[in-house]
Order: C-alpha cells, then structure tokens, then sequence
C-alpha cells in the first residue's frame, strides 16, 4: 500500500520498483482476459529472476514469464489457455525438463488462499480436494518450507470439523493465505491514486491486491477521481491497497480487456507455435519482447489493422465476429 | 438420414444428460457445445455459469475459454472465482449442479487425472493441471466427463487423482469428507458410460451405432459391464440443425 | 432459490409463503439504511411467532419484530440506531425483561457467519474477540444446543492455528456458518426473476442472500431484465438464489435506500418517544402497523409532504439540508 | 480567548491524536467529528472509512450513523461489513488504521464495556452490544477511546468484556492470540489518559483547563498515576472555527 507519495509513473520504473529478483509475485485477470502483458513483457525485459509466482489460472502471462526464465517457483491451479494452448507449452516443457520448483492446487483453493490473504487469516476453508492428490502429493518439501520463512508450513491439512454436527461436513481442508510482496493487475479505469474501476469479470484480483504488499496498477485510461466517484460502488479497488499506477492502453494484449478490446487469436497461435521449439521461442523473444523497448514498440509492430480487427464491439464488448479459427 | 459425426454424437448424448432446471457448470470446448445444445434442445430453462463468476451470459458467439470476453456479455451477473465456486460448494445452489469435466485419463471410479503422466515432480508429460475440476467434482452432485476413447486414458491406474470420482469404490467420498455424488456419465467418442449404483464401478449403458461393445472394451485397459449396453439413439435432423445453425455455425468446436 | 416458477407476487404472499413461524430469519441493511420495513411491518401484521433472527446491526427492522413479538431468539452484534435509539428500545426492554433468548456477537463475526453459509463450509476463522467476554459467555447453552438440529454444536471455537509458522496468529476463532431459512432484503432495482442492482454499500445483503434457503427481494423498481444484464457487474445477485420478487416503492422507509429517499428522522424520534413506553409503543403499533392494511397505505398516512421531505437529492443520493437535529 | 465547551475540547483532543496518512475507522457521533476535524486542521492526507463498507467518502454533512447514506456519497468505493473489516485484519492496511471506540465502561487496562450492566443473560442495563468495536479492537494498533468521567463508566472490573484492551496486563493481547497493538488514549470531558509502555495501565497525561487531576481521580473507581499529567492546551481559535463553520455547523453533534 501506499497513502500519500506520487502513484503514476513509468511502467519500468514501477517494475524497477517493486518487483525485486526472488520476490513474490501475483499477476491478475485469467486466461486470455486482462492479464498484466505490458508488465509481464517489461519484467522479462528487465531480466527479473527467479520470482515465485502465485497462479490460478493465468494463462498467457504465467507461460510468458516462464519462457523468459523469470520464475523459479510456481504455485498454480491451471497452466492452460484456451484454444491455443490447451496446456501452456513453455510451462508444459520447464516441468518435463525440470526446470521449475511447482505445487499445484485448484482454482478454488488458489482464489481461498488469496482471499485468506486479504482478511489477514492464516487459512481458509474447503471441502474441496478430499481424497485427491492435490492433497497428498507436495511440490515443496516440508524441509524445504522449514528453512523459507516466505513459504508455510504445510501445502494443506485437513482437520476433523471442529463443529461436527453443523455443515453436514465431517472434514474440511484447510489452504494456507498467500500474501505476495506484489500483485500486478491491468484494469480498464483508474485514477492517479489508484483506485479502479474492472469492467467484465473480475476473477479474483481484488483479493490478489488486498493480500499484496505492493500493487502495481496498468489501466487503460486514467480517469478523473470525481468521475469515479460517482458510483463508488463500481469500484472494486480503493486507492489506500495501491503503490503505483501505469497508463499503459492494449496493456493486456494480446490477452483481451473487456469492453476495449478482444483477444488477439492470431498472435496467440503465433506465440503458440514458435513456444513448441526452443529456438523458435527464442526468436519470437527476440523479435516481440526484448526487440521493442516498450509495449508502445510491441503495438506499433503489431501494427493498426491487427489492433483494430480485435477492437471492442460497443453492445457486446468483444470484437463481434473475430475470426478465431 | 443425415450423415454425423461422432463428435455431434458425443456433444448431443451429453446434452441430452442436462435435465431442464440444471444449472450447468461449463469448460471449454466440447462442453460450452454440449451446454449450448441443451438450451435449444431439451433444457430451456438451464442456465450455463462458469468458475470465473459469469452466470446465464448471453452466449452469442462460443467463448473459447471460460474467461473469454464472450461470457461477460448480456450475463445476470460477472463476479469472480470466489463467488462461482461457492455456488457450487453450498447445497442451496450446488444441489442443482451439473458439472461437464474432461481429463486425460479416468479410472474405473470415474476419478480424473488431468495434471501429468509420470511422476509428479518430474512428468514425462505434464497437462494443465485441475483448474476448477477438482472444485466442481469434489462439490457437485452430478457430472458429465468427455473423453477419447482411447487405452491408455482408460487405465487400471490413474497416475495422478486430480479431480474426484467415486475414489476407490461405495463410500469412499463420504470417508474422505466429500459431498456425496459423484460423476454420472463418461462420453466418449464411442459410447457412454454410467456408473453402478452400488459397486460405483463404471458400465457400458450406450454404444454408438456402428460401434461394437466389444470394440469399446478394446480401447479400455480396465474392462466394464456391458450387459445392460443398448445402441444409442442417432441424432435426429433437428438436433444436428442446431447444433450446426445456432450453436456453431462458424465450426470453431465441431 | 427458485429457478423456474413465476416470482414476482404480493407482500403478504411471499410473507405467508417463506416466513414461517418457529423459523430462521435473516434481514438486510444496516441501522438506518436499507431495512426491509414494508416485508417487517408485514410480518408484524401476520403475527408470526416464535422467529429465529440473526443480524449484525439491523437496527430499525429488529427492534420493531422485537417490538411486534415476533422474535424468541436473537443472534446479534449490535442492536442500536443511530440518534434516535443508540440503543434500540424494545430490543433493550425485552432482554432486561428476559423475554428473548439471546446471543451476542460482534459484527465482523455475524458477517462471516453469513459468508460461511453462503460458501457452505461449516465456519470461517478471525483473530477477533480472542480474550473477550463475547467468546466466554455463551446466550445458548451447550444442553439447548445438542437438542435443537438447527443450531451449531458451539458458540465459538478457539484452535491453534494448524500452521503455526504462517499468518503471525498463534491462535484463532472459529465462528458458525448461518443459513437462515429464509432471508428478506430491500434493493433499489430487481427485474422479475431477482436478479438484484443494490447501489450504495451493500453490507451483508449478498452473503445473507446466498446462505439463505429462501430468498424474498422487495424493490423500488422491477425494471426490464435487459437492462440490468447491461452491466452484469453492477448485479451483485443473480437471479438463482431468490425466490419472491416484490414491488414495493418506499419499501425501506422509515429506514434510508440510497439514491431514493432518505431516512425520516421525524418518525425515527416518533417511534423511538413511544418505544419507551409499552402503553405508548402498543398505541404507535395500533396506529402505523396494524392499523393499516399494507405498506401503501402506511405511505398514504405518513403524507406526501412528510415524503418529498426525505425525497433523496439526485447529486448526492440522500436528502441534502434534511433537518436531523 | 473564545470560549469552547468541554465538548468541543474532547473532539480537538481526539483529532489531535490522528496523524496524517491514518486511516481512521469512524463511529458515529463525537468520533466522526474528531475525524473530520482533524482532516481539516492536522491530517489532511488521513482517510476516514467506517465498517459498512465506504472508504473515503465526501461528507458534505455529518452523518448520523455508519450506514447513513451520507457515508456513501463520493466515497472512494461502497462495498460491505467484510471488505471493511478485511481492511483491518490484514496487517498491509490493518496497521495504518486508527480506531475511535466509545463505551459504557472501561477498566484501567483499556477494555471496554458496551454490551451490558450485570449479569448477561438477565441485565440490569442493556446496551447496543460490540457492533464493530470488538473487531477493531482486536485488530488494529491504535485505538482512542471517548468516554464521560463518571466513577461508574471506570470501574474497578467492568461487567462484560465486549473489546478487549490491554486484558489483564503486559504480554496478555499477545498471549490470548490477539494483535500487538491496543488503546492508545482515553478521551473524556476532563482530561486524557494515555496507557504505560511497561505496565499497559492508564496514567492521566492531559487536564483540561480548569480541571483538576484530583477532580479526575474523584470520578474513577480505579486510580491512576496523575504523575505524568500537564494542562491540556485549550482550542485555538483556527480550531474552533473549523470545528463549528465547516464540521458541524448544524450543531447535529456539538
């Protein structure tokens, strides 16, 4: 959080900031929506290393910042993006070749983790995962979590419900709370305080950004705070959980940011396929992420015909009728 | 008769599954289809949501993913994870759950496996992991699983219990502190499955028209009852009308 | 939840239907704002008997089932008013009189209590209370507890944290979920199947919703579902918990509903002179609950001037220079 | 020098506790004033928020109580009790906040009564209960306390332990399983007693002018250590006027 010092500023400079090698880190949105790509792209840029990461499903920026080799720990629900990449193919090899300490979870148990994060509990819990190896099998040692003082004590327990006659449950697991040292989100509207107003579905970005220490805000526009102010009750963020706030527009692409513009099908599949060969990758790299210095350069590249087919449809939100064979 | 393929089969068999009042919880693919179809086929009145917090969108065009911008559209309501899953974890709401999973492998329990082949730690192949598979078969009570019918995704042994079917027989979930349930049907490319009302072991209950039971057990490593197996019913010319009309004209899934 | 049948109906059908007597309640708002009053005065006029109420500071509403004799066991945080009852009057009456079984809790423990049954998991933990007489001393005994299938085993649970290393909490409390039988709220805006745009805060209505068995929406308007499906982020219930929709204009007074009238502080002073007294409180019943056939016509005796007073000001959303002293 | 009433001092004495960057968790009453007085005269960058849910809002006019929509007007956002106390627990924000607690008793080491006189289930005087002040008080590091100086409302034991202060002594917040942290000050119509570092016992650090520390002694149950106490320093001029032209010019409060 930060109260009272200037919020806008350059995204290198809020990358240079807060994300710190080895440090703790969650981004925002899911899949192919608003995931922070401007910022992930910015972090592989400044060859930020071995981070670890907390991922429900955060398709494209999760794979990316793995086939930047910026993570060497990864605690994630689903590696998976859509019709591209049924299983994220970066991710899918640094696990088969052993490249990347990872545990996994489910969706549910990583949104619960967040959300204990951000009421300031140690745990939450379910009745998912009972009987499964989510529970049984760890990524992380018990040693291992006994000498990082940044990782709990378990993966998960199970306890005997402590009221045994009440919720019909015999058992419950219990998720230990995430609190990364910074949660990056992209938005549609913010105000140079930081408070943001997501359009479409929010996911689970507001708890990712109350369990942060630090958050780093891309949006779309900066808007007047009056103007937010209007509908207070719009706005899932207020300012007082925010470090830094970035203008970045397309800072999603080429995931989608609702009511702006689509997903990116083309550049997606592209990605996919140079992602299946190492040295492909390595070219793809070269060319759209290390050979722009900014996402501005990565924009003009991609040039105005391939931003427009993708932009918004006013009534639906989406770009209505994309080609997305 | 019109000519079909097994893939429209498979879609329709599973929307026939989707009773009128389900609320229906979707992935991607094949089962956004098959929840699309019933609507316009034989459940008016279902309504699709997903984990990521969007219910009874306005499904215009097929999203390709459950966070896809299409399923924000026209919806009752855009929220997030948190409320999605408690929707399912509650029995008020989750009792009218019917979740549509797909794995890379299911055992004869219908447990999934949708996370790796080998070890965990160090997988000869790694998929992408439960997402909200694990949540919605741990919570619902009824569950559709699509799978290709193939040997080695119908294996003795599962390498790795990522979502839970009925784990190792009568009573399992409930000694494990699961809600009871548990998965209805496994639809495959070639037939459908259902599973025991007491052994909670799966059977044979349909075989496509061309498909012999036999050849079913031939793509299977564990085997299965198939003494109550009947041949499926073709779909009828309105049913693919639909589904190649209104559901996926542009052949994005199908 | 009710997904199928028609739900829009009359107050006094869907308070005939869902609130039965012996049953658990839940109301929404918060004090001054947002009490469902038409759906309590109805109650109050149906002589249900024997309720089970939970609420954190649901002022207005409870102290008037209080009043009406409605309740026989109460689950509370905070039974006050604002100025003109910083204790509620029946409330207090009727505890110093022990004519109501009771049980306090505090008001962030009330709403997790909610948020638990809306998640359906048997409890949520919080580090708050920890040392205080609200966990020691129970309203309801351990023996009533083990006879009555509809309440938890336990007031409260203190464990050891299960991950000692993790969340700085050596210890925390575990608190019940709540699924009331049936829950009421009053929004600014449903359209015929309940779906649900409540503007300003929201307080615990949604939880209290979700955890709920039955749900009774009472509104300012029914507007078309199309319009509300415009802005699906803006709804913060969908349509599959509720089961009855009610038109009901001023449904909320004499309690505040944002951006439509504020609350009266006149009849607020009025009820509050005459709840000291029980002569006095049965005459004000007489009169302004019983004495009239249905909330319209409360609205008709209160008068038009008395209304356009408390008339909510466009810009702020409450009665700008309203005389409150 | 003008004249004020004791009223108008207390106020001043609480708003001077506030630091700028604060976030103050607001009451209703006296301690909204305080809170907006001190964003007007010392802590123009402190925030308000109250336990409803609204964080920062415009209040164009006092608000009666914490769900009085004039708390929801030109707020930062409007969401709910969970978000608000969230925004407490957490120790990212929780260790920003100030809260402002009354009640009907309090005890040397700071804990406070506002749920009943005598016994619980059958009292002599019932009062509103916690409401949100057991959450704050277990939660966050500083806390003021507005109370009248009656012997009564200081008693040697209070009857019911509604939120918790200092307990029964040092290390006791920490022993319970609470958050360090604990009440700060004691603000009445005579003077201010702040709690000691070691012991965690209330000492009477401000008199009002006028006022006595022995008067302050004769209106407790319990005595207080009035070594440490110095005369209050009465309100300026730019204080009083803010307080009554631009916080409560109606006299809603005051």
């Amino acid at each position: 959080m930060n109260l009272n010092q200037e919020k806008v500023m350059t995204l290198d400079k809020a990358i240079g900031m807060y994300v710190t090698d080895g440090c703790h880190i969650s981004i925002g949105g899911f899949t192919v929506s608003r995931n922070p790509m401007a910022a992930v792209f910015e972090i592989m840029r400044q060859k930020k290393k071995n981070l670890h990461c907390y991922a429900h499903s955060n398709g494209t920026g999760v794979d990316e910042l793995i086939g930047g080799g910026c993570l060497s720990k990864l605690e994630i629900a689903y590696g998976g993006n859509g019709k591209a990449a049924p299983t994220c193919i970066r991710f899918k090899s640094a696990i088969q070749r052993g490249d990347l300490l990872f545990e996994d979870y489910s969706n549910y148990q990583m949104s619960l983790r967040f959300h204990a994060g951000a009421m300031g509990i140690p745990f939450m819990a379910t009745r998912s995962g009972l009987g499964t190896d989510i529970v049984n099998k760890w990524g992380f040692s018990k040693e291992m979590r006994g000498k990082d003082p940044k990782l709990p004590d378990k993966k998960i327990e199970i306890i005997d419900n402590p009221f045994p006659n009440w919720g019909n449950a015999s058992r419950v697991v219990l998720v230990p709370a995430i609190n990364p040292d910074v949660t990056i989100i992209h938005v549609q509207k913010a105000d140079k305080y930081g408070t943001c107003r997501i359009e479409g579905l929010t996911f689970a970005d507001a708890d990712q950004v109350k369990a942060s220490k630090h958050v780093i805000i891309t949006c779309e526009e900066i808007v007047e705070t009056d103007t937010l102010r209007e509908k207070p009750e719009y706005n899932q963020i207020p300012f007082i959980h925010v470090s830094a706030v970035v203008h970045v527009p397309y800072g999603a692409y080429p995931s989608a940011c609702y009511n702006y513009y689509d997903y990116d099908p083309q550049m997606l599949s592209h990605v996919s396929k140079f992602a299946k060969d190492d040295d492909l990758y390595q070219k793809y790299l070269e060319k759209f992420v290390y050979g722009v210095k900014d996402h501005q350069e990565l924009l003009k590249l991609m040039g105005k015909d391939q931003l427009a087919k993708i932009s918004a449809d006013r009534r639906t939100g989406y770009a209505t009728g994309l080609d997305r064979r | 008769m019109t000519e079909y393929t097994l893939k429209e089969l498979m879609t329709l068999m599973a929307a026939r599954e989707i009773r009128d009042g389900d609320i229906v919880f979707c992935g991607t693919g094949i089962s956004m289809v098959a929840a699309m179809a019933a609507k316009y086929i034989n459940a008016p009145n279902s309504i699709i949501f997903f984990e990521t917090g969007a219910i009874d969108s306005k499904l215009e065009e097929i999203p390709m993913a459950v966070a896809d911008p299409r399923v924000m559209f026209g919806a009752a309501s855009n929220s997030g994870l948190l409320d999605a899953f408690a929707t399912m974890q509650n029995r008020i709401t989750g009792d009218h759950v019917i979740g549509i999973l797909g794995a890379a492998q299911v055992d004869k329990y219908g447990n999934l496996n949708s996370t790796c082949i080998g070890d965990y730690s160090k997988p000869k192949t790694r998929f992408s992991g439960s997402g909200g598979a694990c949540d919605v078969a741990s919570f619902v009570p009824r569950c559709l699983i699509f799978m290709q019918h193939e040997k080695r995704k119908f294996p003795i042994k599962i390498d790795y219990l990522t979502s839970p079917g009925y784990l190792d027989g009568p009573g399992a979930r409930e000694r494990a502190g699961l809600m009871s349930g548990g998965p209805t049907a496994v639809i495959t490319n070639l037939g459908v499955m259902y599973f025991d009302s007491e052994t909670k072991e799966m059977y044979l209950a349909y075989y496509y028209p061309g498909v012999t039971p036999q050849k079913i057990l031939d793509n299977m490593e564990f085997s299965v009852d198939i003494s109550r197996a009947a041949e499926a019913a073709p779909p009828s010319e309105q049913e693919l009308q639909i589904l190649r009309e209104r559901v996926d004209p542009y052949k994005l899934i199908l």
